[in-house]
């Protein structure tokens, strides 16, 4: 059963590659496991007890791929335990389940198991947690935090916990007013609100823990990202880079909310937490003081840069992995130099905040292509040897493998239309502009490909070591941009860019990708009509998930890309699909369906797309979106009958 | 006539090549314009002796031969005239073109705004870009290269002691360039008609030895310190939590705006209001407190602040050095 | 020799088929209609021509007050007098005024009352069509005017510069209405060319091949080319910029595919040309009056017909000087700067032949005559300054400075206004029947002389010492106020001297000596009729034998007979020799004319403030013309036979 | 008797000619320095007309900016340079709500437009008290009207001299706003 939508593009070479597949399984260690300890394994000495699948043992993640390749490891792999503990599920970010009840033989038996109503009506973009017999939704501003008990039929509400947040923080959100999710870790559900608070609460009792200021909306700044949770340090960035904030990424004390470290992502390098361990790849990360040199003078004072996504960790190096958001204003010319260190992956020791390494993805953005998408850290078989990598599909339309150790560039390869750039240069590390679409006071650049969402905004990809590939959900969009003077006003917007966007060449605006991460290119693709904005999920069953905008959630054969089932939801989906098995022991899978987020504010925030730069340009993009869906929050749990 | 301020005050190589040209044609069309005088009023003498006579008009052949020789001559003449003039003209043109080999040029931006100027000094290290308003300094011969753009309207940009204008049009990037061969302070004005205030779109041209130009970049690129005494600092504060923020930054303080021109080092620039009074105490409180008496139609509007309030203002605006 | 021409109406009094009478019956004929009917239905080129005439001096004279108070805002530095946005509508208006609604106006319309005279006909070739013309002219002046008087004159200059004029920057409907005024005038200017072209080329007496064509009518139909090549630019960009504001179109947009400097090279393309549009007719007029007075022929009639043509065509190549420094190319500097050079050389011919014509006259230095060589003083520093502005290095140091003003005022006042007043008291005579004061005219003219100089000298060197135009003031530590002020007293003398010109005109309309038929002894047909000119110029068509029509040898006036009196017919000749080609019958005085100009005017000046008028606007218009072209009877009848007759007498 | 009747036809087109003149002059008035209705007086505007007891007296602030052309080209100025349309785009709205469809939250008179900017409202728009003056208020307002529709046509904004992206205002239809306070429906002299 295809999409009537959807068109499947299946590489004939990797049709036989995939025969020569080979995979082996491995056992996790105890079942049932409800606490949350972090687990650090020897990468490269995973356990390697083997199970059967649907035993209830976790699969370890190993997986050979075709044609001559070694293995793909995931470095740190826990045992399949059921749950789902924080948005990427592991820390490697890989959002694999190893449960594998729903398989592409039954996945078109899912039924709808029973469905939530969170009430709020804005872009659902979170991950439900599953923590033993609990589920916990949060909820786009007003932030409300629910505890459902899986343990009953229809999984009513065990507790709410309502952390009003100060209504004022929604006029400095800047695309709607989402929650990326939470994470639990020692008892605790630990989520960040709108107006810059972190939130520990009891998991348990539903009761505040504590609770942390840590940003100002005065001065633009909000939280949307989910919170990882890293040997007792709960790990924070935030965003605005619409809003000329500072750019910051803040560790917590998981027991008392205390501030245990700040590294800014601008500035000097005392305040990037930059000392004698930095030792960046490339010469232009190298440098005294780069972070205020590389900005007009006072500038990097409202330089951007936050960090609103995904946060990865290797155990075994001790470090975690980021990315930093596009600087401010999105005018370039208002801030000549690299802006260091905006759209930058950073490698810092969790401990003390220092920084191990940086890379810069996009010196002097351009088109607001923000560097804060997910690493996914794999050990992969790479000429000849296995490298520990980070592979990281950009805003700017490349799949970055990097090694994670040093921050070498290892390959760089376009998954989407790409014009702004011409490739990246390997030696250097940096890519080559195309000056033809470098915005321009005075002038109007036009098709921009990608636009200002980039090939892969926020939305996160998953990685099945079974099949060796990534999926990447994405977007297909092109732009015309106008550069004009950008104003600081603090608490106000820092934009300097108007932006009309539309679907890029092919006419659909969404996709979803299957990528050989070895190979270094696609295996299969599905285009969608809208924008996919909404997480993978794969799973041991060799299903994978998504949601489109208009309100399918699909199911697709993780190796054919051929849909298996689907369903139209009440509303768009751009939540990030999570599987379970729940104390009945039977595997479900989970997601928010609730349009929304930066192309669905259209809908949830009602912007009029007469106006085609609305919503920073992506109105135009979506003006059909309103006749596809309407506002929705609703939590939907399928599973097999 | 090398009266300030005009096109013969020269300071630099394009000016001073562009005033021997003009001089040249002046000179010229002097000349030309007496021999036409000259020529008229013989004819005149000529024929009002002719009437006196009683003769009849003079419509004889040979007369007309002779005339016709004298109109050719005079045709031929001023042919060659004109040759001298096109050759001359070209000439100039190229001794006034940008030295292609010109060393260590500085590059600065010039954004003309309704109606007043933003000059930006680029620089290898981006931390030492420079921005400031309404104010140039050059080093003494060293060669500029500017850099036209405008935020709104057709500007002119014009150092009348330094060379000819250049256009400043949206949608365009022009360029020019000027060096200053002798220090000196000027008045530069906006050459394009550009709306209410075009007569009052000026700035001051301050050319300076390197190692004066070094220590007043140097000195404009320093963030505003904060206020110390408690005036300033409620200055600050009026200055932060009323009208003043919407449109002008200061380095160093939350006011980055930039609908008006930037006052990180306003006390030390000779005038305010772009170019058109003397920066005083007095002037500076006229102008905060209505503009529009100054400069009718300008963008700044009247700001009621108290009398307290203005005096904290001033105070404040008064360190910023 | 001292010719004797001879009056046509002592031809028609001596006519044997009762001479009274033939008057009578063509007078009943070529007459308008009576009262006020009459003057809004008329179609005679001289009717109109001559409130054509008046009007343009009207707006002259609106236009005149207006730079008086500029110059008082000037006089000195910070005068609080007029402020920035009253001073720009005055500033624009002014220029657009005297540009648009009375340089290229009145130099047509002295065109039209003159040339078919000159040429020996009874009227121009269409005369509803040039009746039209005057109407919509007179709509789109009193258009600018209405506008500045209830503050909406435009304000952005009156080149109009894009982004100032845009809708981004000029916000209201200052803009539309001087788009629209634009639009008026154009389509004025250009029947008015076609009038002229058509009836030099169609209309001429027997016998006046194009080698005869006195220089006047000459310049004349140069003029009227370069209009027809020039202003379709203006009109086409005018209409632009109003598309531009009111529909949202995207021509001067940068950012959408248009330019701000496709406006420059639209309006410069017109503009340039338009100064010798209406300087070209000023070397026409003196070279009339040059002939007359110096009691002979202008010497180098072929030199100087050919330099009018000349002129006519280089100024089209030299546009781009207006925009040195936005920038140009060193190749494109050397171009326009040798093609600005180039034109100095047929102009400075004709100055010359002039001079010739002077050195071997016999002149009487009566107003007229002082004008011309105030023409030639004035005109010539003119000249010699515009080779400054058209010398790239220079013309970057004082172009959009105050020597702009200074050099256009010398051109346009030394090269048309000084012709057009000398023209004023040779031909007011013709006109009104009555001669002007010499005295007053010779007192008023040095006035005149004194002011401009003394007005204009003082702004060249403002420009030079470094003071931009269209300022509405300037600072005092400029240094600039001693200059200005004594440009300001300039003006006042000029504001004098035109007060003078205005009381002469006055009171010669009311009690000046009777002027005969020939006041002055003049060389063309126009002194052959009486003063002033019978509706029907001429009772008989003359024959011509000569370029210096009444100064023949012969003394005699040959005239061609057989044209019906019962009904406006008109004589056809062929383009080149002028032989007897058709007789055309021409419409009676009609109130279409006006029609369509209204509804012209509704649909220009409606759609400034919905596009929906425009709508309406073309229905009417359309309606209109369809009243126009209502068949009623054959209107061109092919000659069976036409006769001349040979009426030698003396 | 013929005579007046005349005079007064002639009276009555002279009058209708003068008020034509009177609304241009308006329309096109550069008011630079004029002394602009003070806050209190549209603080004092009330956005309900629901009011216990009996309703007081509704109070009027003539906006000076309305149908005045120049004002509301100001006001789009400002508009963009003061990060309006950072929120509100232009008119379609992102992190603030669309201003050019005919959702008025918070009134859509001049008064309340001006009270929303200067008192901010409870969903994230800020107030500017204090950071705007008066008149500049009016232009902004006026300029917000003109999005929707609810300036006349003749002094509304034609299109940007940049990226279009939009009908301009001048053509933007009026849209009849619709909001829960009966006050913000327009009165029929409104209507373009």
């Amino acid at each position: 059963m295809i999409d009537r939508r959807g068109t499947r593009h299946i590489s004939p070479r990797h049709v036989a590659a995939r025969a020569a597949v080979a995979f082996l399984t491995l056992a996790a260690v105890g079942t049932g496991c409800t606490g949350g300890s972090e687990q650090t394994a020897n990468a490269k000495t995973p356990p390697t007890s083997t199970a059967s699948p649907g035993t209830g043992g976790g699969h370890t993640l190993v997986a050979r791929n075709g044609i001559g390749a070694g293995q793909i490891t995931i470095p740190g792999a826990e045992p399949e335990d059921g749950q789902w503990l924080r948005p990427a599920k592991d820390y490697a970010s890989t959002r694999f389940s190893g449960l594998d009840q729903i398989t592409t033989a039954n996945a078109s038996q899912l039924k709808l198991a029973w469905s939530f109503s969170t009430g709020v009506l804005r872009g659902q973009e979170a991950a439900p947690l599953v923590v033993g017999s609990t589920m916990y939704v949060v909820t786009p501003y007003p932030n409300i935090l629910y505890a459902l008990d899986l343990s009953k039929p229809g999984g009513p509400a065990k507790w709410k916990y309502e952390p009003q947040p100060l209504a004022a923080a929604q006029g400095v959100a800047c695309c709607d007013v989402v929650n990326r999710g939470a994470a639990f870790a020692d008892g605790k559900i630990f989520y960040n609100t709108l107006d810059n608070q972190t939130i520990a609460v009891d998991a348990t009792t539903g009761k505040e823990v504590w609770r942390t200021q840590l940003g100002d909306i005065n001065h633009g700044e909000t939280i949307t990202m989910a919170p990882l949770v890293v040997k007792g340090k709960v790990l924070v960035g935030n965003s605005g880079g619409e809003l000329g904030i500072r750019g910051w990424l803040t560790a917590l004390d998981a027991k008392t909310g205390k501030v245990a470290w700040r590294a800014y992502h601008a500035g000097p390098d005392s305040l990037v937490r930059i000392g004698p361990r930095f030792k960046p790849f490339y010469k232009t990360d190298q440098g005294k003081d780069l972070g205020v040199t590389t900005w007009p003078p006072d500038k990097w004072k409202q330089g951007g840069a936050g960090a609103w996504g995904w946060i990865s960790y290797d155990a075994a190096l001790n470090l975690i992995y980021y990315g930093t958001a596009n600087p401010g204003p999105w005018n370039p010319e208002q801030r000549p130099g690299d802006n260091k260190w905006s759209s930058t992956t950073f490698a810092r020791d969790p401990d003390t905040g220092e920084a191990v390494w940086a890379y810069q993805v996009t010196p002097h953005d351009l088109h607001d292509y923000d560097g804060i998408n997910e690493s996914i850290l794999l050990d992969l078989p790479w000429k000849g040897q296995t490298r520990r990598v980070l592979v990281r599909p950009e805003r700017d339309g490349y799949v970055y493998v990097q090694d994670r150790t040093t921050g070498e560039v290892l390959a760089a390869d376009t998954f989407g239309v790409v014009n702004s750039t011409l490739g990246v240069n390997l030696q250097t590390g940096r890519p080559a502009v195309n000056q033809e679409k470098e915005p321009q006071m005075g002038k109007v650049v036009r098709e921009i490909c990608p636009a200002s969402p980039g090939t892969k905004d926020w939305q996160p990809s998953a990685f099945s070591p079974r099949t060796g590939l990534l999926y990447i959900p994405h977007q297909n969009l092109c732009m015309d941009v106008e550069p004009v003077e950008a104003n600081y006003i603090a608490g106000t917007p820092y934009v300097g860019m108007n932006v009309k966007m539309y679907a890029g060449p092919g006419g659909h605006r969404g996709v979803f990708d299957a990528w050989d991460p070895i190979a270094r290119k696609k295996v299969w693709s599905v285009t969608e009509d809208f924008p996919v904005w909404s997480g993978a999920l794969v799973t041991a069953g060799d299903v994978v998930f998504y949601g489109t905008m208009d309100g399918w959630f699909k199911a697709l054969d993780a190796r054919s890309g051929a849909i298996l089932w689907r369903a139209k939801l009440g509303s768009g989906i751009i939540g990030q699909p999570v599987t379970y098995r729940a104390p009945d022991g039977k595997q479900y899978v989970a997601i928010l369906a609730g349009v929304g987020g930066w192309p669905g504010a259209i809908v949830s925030a009602g912007i009029d797309a007469r106006d085609s730069s609305a919503g920073l340009g992506i109105a135009n993009a979506m003006r059909d979106l309103p006749n596809a869906t309407t506002k929705g929050g609703t939590l939907y749990v399928f599973g097999l009958p | 006539m090398t009266w300030a301020g005009s096109i013969f005050d020269t300071a630099g190589t394009p000016a001073e090549r562009i005033a021997r040209l003009a001089w040249f044609l002046i000179i010229v069309s002097a000349v030309t314009y007496l021999l036409v005088l000259v020529a008229t009023g013989i004819a005149i003498r000529r024929a009002r002796a002719r009437r006196t006579r009683g003769d009849l008009a003079d419509t004889r052949p040979e007369t007309a031969k002779r005339l016709t020789r004298n109109v050719a001559i005079a045709t031929i003449a001023t042919t060659l005239i004109l040759l001298v003039y096109v050759t001359a003209t070209a000439l100039t043109g190229k001794a006034i073109a940008w030295p292609l080999n010109a060393r260590q040029p500085l590059t600065i931006e010039v954004t003309g705004y309704q109606w007043w100027w933003q000059f930006r000094y680029r620089d290898s290290v981006p931390s030492n870009w420079l921005t400031t308003s309404n104010e140039l300094h050059i080093p003494v011969g060293r060669p500029v290269r500017v850099i036209l753009l405008s935020n709104d309207v057709i500007h002119s940009f014009w150092i009348p002691e330094l060379h000819g204008k250049q256009d400043l049009i949206p949608g365009h990037r022009n360029t020019t360039w000027i060096q200053a061969d002798r220090p000196g302070v000027w008045k530069a004005h906006c050459a394009e008609f550009c709306g209410h205030q075009h007569a009052k779109m000026q700035f001051d041209v301050v050319a300076e030895s390197p190692a004066q130009f070094d220590q007043w970049y140097r000195r404009q690129l320093a963030s505003a310190l904060p206020p110390t005494d408690s005036a300033a600092k409620r200055g600050h504060d009026v200055f932060v939590q009323r009208t003043c923020i919407m449109c002008h930054s200061i380095n160093g303080t939350e006011a980055g705006s930039n609908v008006g021109p930037e006052l990180t080092h306003i006390a030390s620039r000779p005038s305010i209001a772009a170019g058109s009074l003397p920066n005083t105490r007095v002037n500076l409180g006229r102008w905060i407190l209505n503009p529009q008496l100054i400069k009718p139609g300008v963008r700044m509007p009247p700001n009621a602040l108290s009398p307290a309030d203005m005096n904290a203002l001033l105070d404040y605006l008064e360190t910023l050095k | 020799m001292s010719a004797q021409p001879l009056p046509a109406e002592r031809a028609v009094e001596s006519d044997p088929n009762s001479p009274a009478s033939l008057h009578d019956r063509l007078e009943r004929v070529w007459r308008n209609g009576p009262g006020l009917w009459g003057w809004l239905t008329s179609v005679n080129h001289k009717s109109i021509a001559l409130r054509s005439i008046i009007t343009a001096f009207a707006f002259f004279g609106i236009a005149g007050v207006e730079a008086a108070l500029m110059r008082v805002q000037l006089a000195r530095p910070e005068n609080s007098f007029i402020g920035p946005d009253l001073y720009n509508q005055l500033f624009t208006t002014h220029g657009s005024a005297m540009m648009f609604l009375f340089a290229v106006p009145v130099v047509q319309s002295v065109a039209l009352y003159f040339v078919p005279i000159m040429i020996g006909t009874r009227n121009v070739a269409f005369p509803r069509l040039n009746a039209f013309g005057y109407w919509t002219y007179l709509i789109g002046g009193v258009l600018l005017f209405s506008g500045l008087f209830t503050n909406t004159g435009p304000d952005q200059g009156w080149f109009s510069y894009v982004p100032l004029a845009g809708p981004g920057f000029s916000p209201g409907k200052r803009v539309d209405i001087w788009a629209q005024m634009i639009t008026f005038t154009e389509i004025a200017a250009i029947v008015a060319a076609i009038e002229v072209i058509v009836t030099v080329f169609k209309q001429r007496a027997p016998g006046m091949s194009l080698n005869r064509v006195p220089p006047f009518v000459w310049a004349m139909v140069v003029m009227s080319f370069m209009v027809l090549v020039a202003m379709p630019y203006v009109a086409t960009a005018s209409a632009m910029l109003a598309m531009d504001r009111l529909i949202a179109t995207q021509f001067f947009n940068y950012a959408e595919g248009g330019d701000a400097l496709l406006w420059q090279h639209l309006f410069w393309f017109f503009g340039h040309p338009e100064v010798y549009i209406i300087f070209i007719p000023g070397l026409g007029m003196v070279s009339a009056i040059v002939a007359t007075f110096s009691r002979r022929p202008v010497f180098g009639y072929t030199a100087v017909v050919l330099s009018l043509v000349a002129i006519g065509f280089l100024s089209f190549g030299l546009w781009v000087h207006h925009m040195f420094a936005t920038p140009l190319t060193q190749t494109g500097q050397s171009f326009f700067t040798a093609a600005s050079a180039m034109i100095a050389i047929p102009t400075g011919v004709t100055i010359f032949c002039w001079i010739a014509t002077i050195w071997s006259g016999r002149p009487r230095f009566d107003t007229p005559m002082l004008y011309v060589v105030g023409f030639i003083a004035l005109f010539t520093i003119g000249g010699l300054s515009g080779l400054l502005l058209a010398s790239v290095p220079v013309d970057l140091q004082i172009t959009d400075t105050d020597f702009l003003p200074g050099h256009i005022h010398y051109v346009l006042l030394g090269g048309m206004v000084f012709p057009l007043f000398g023209a004023l008291h040779y031909w007011f005579p013709k006109v009104t029947g009555r001669m002007m004061s010499e005295r007053l005219g010779k007192v008023s003219f040095w006035l005149l002389f004194i002011g401009v100089n003394v007005t204009f000298f003082p702004q060249l060197l403002l420009g030079i010492a470094g003071m931009p135009r269209r300022v509405y003031t300037y600072l005092a530590d400029s240094g600039w106020g001693g200059l200005n002020l004594t440009s300001s007293i300039g003006a006042g003398l000029i504001a004098l001297g035109m007060l003078l010109l205005v009381i002469n005109v006055a009171r010669s309309l009311a009690a000046g000596a009777a002027a005969g038929a020939d006041p002055w002894g003049g060389e063309t047909l126009e002194w052959a009729i009486s003063s002033p000119a019978p509706d029907y110029n001429f009772a008989y068509i003359p024959i011509v034998h000569g370029r210096s029509a009444l100064w023949a040898d012969t003394g005699d006036l040959d005239a061609v007979a057989g044209l019906r009196e019962d009904r406006r017919e008109i004589l056809q000749t062929t383009m080149l020799d002028a032989v007897p080609d058709s007789r055309h019958e021409h419409p009676d005085p009609t109130i279409v004319p006006l029609l369509t100009a209204l509804a012209v005017g509704v649909g220009l000046i409606w759609g400034i403030f919905d596009p929906i008028g425009f709508v309406v606007g073309g229905v009417l218009t359309f309606i209109a013309l369809a009243a126009w072209g209502w068949p009623e009877k054959p209107s061109l009848t092919r000659a069976r036979s036409w006769r001349c007759q040979s009426d030698r007498r003396r | 008797m013929r005579t007046r009747r005349y005079l007064r036809q002639w009276g009555r087109i002279a009058a209708i000619c003068a008020l034509g003149l009177a609304l241009a002059c308006e329309r096109e008035k550069r008011r630079f320095n004029d002394a602009s209705p003070s806050a209190p007086a549209y603080a004092a505007v009330t956005l309900d007309t629901l009011q216990p007891g009996v309703p007081s007296p509704e109070l009027t602030v003539k906006s000076p900016s309305e149908g005045n052309a120049y004002d509301i080209a100001q006001g789009k100025q400002l508009f963009e340079q003061w990060n309006c349309s950072g929120c509100h785009s232009h008119g379609g709205g992102g992190m603030g709500p669309p201003l050019m469809d005919n959702e008025w939250i918070y009134g859509s008179s001049p008064e309340n437009i001006v009270a929303t900017i200067v008192e901010g409202r409870p969903n994230g728009m800020p107030s500017f008290r204090n950071r705007i003056t008066a008149n500049q208020l009016w232009q902004l307002a006026a300029y917000v009207r003109s999005m929707s529709g609810l300036e006349a046509k003749a002094p509304s904004p034609g299109r940007n001299d940049g990226m279009q992206y939009k009908v301009d205002e001048q053509r933007t239809p009026f849209r009849t706003p619709r909001a829960s306070a009966s006050k913000t429906l327009p009165a029929k002299s409104e209507r373009p």
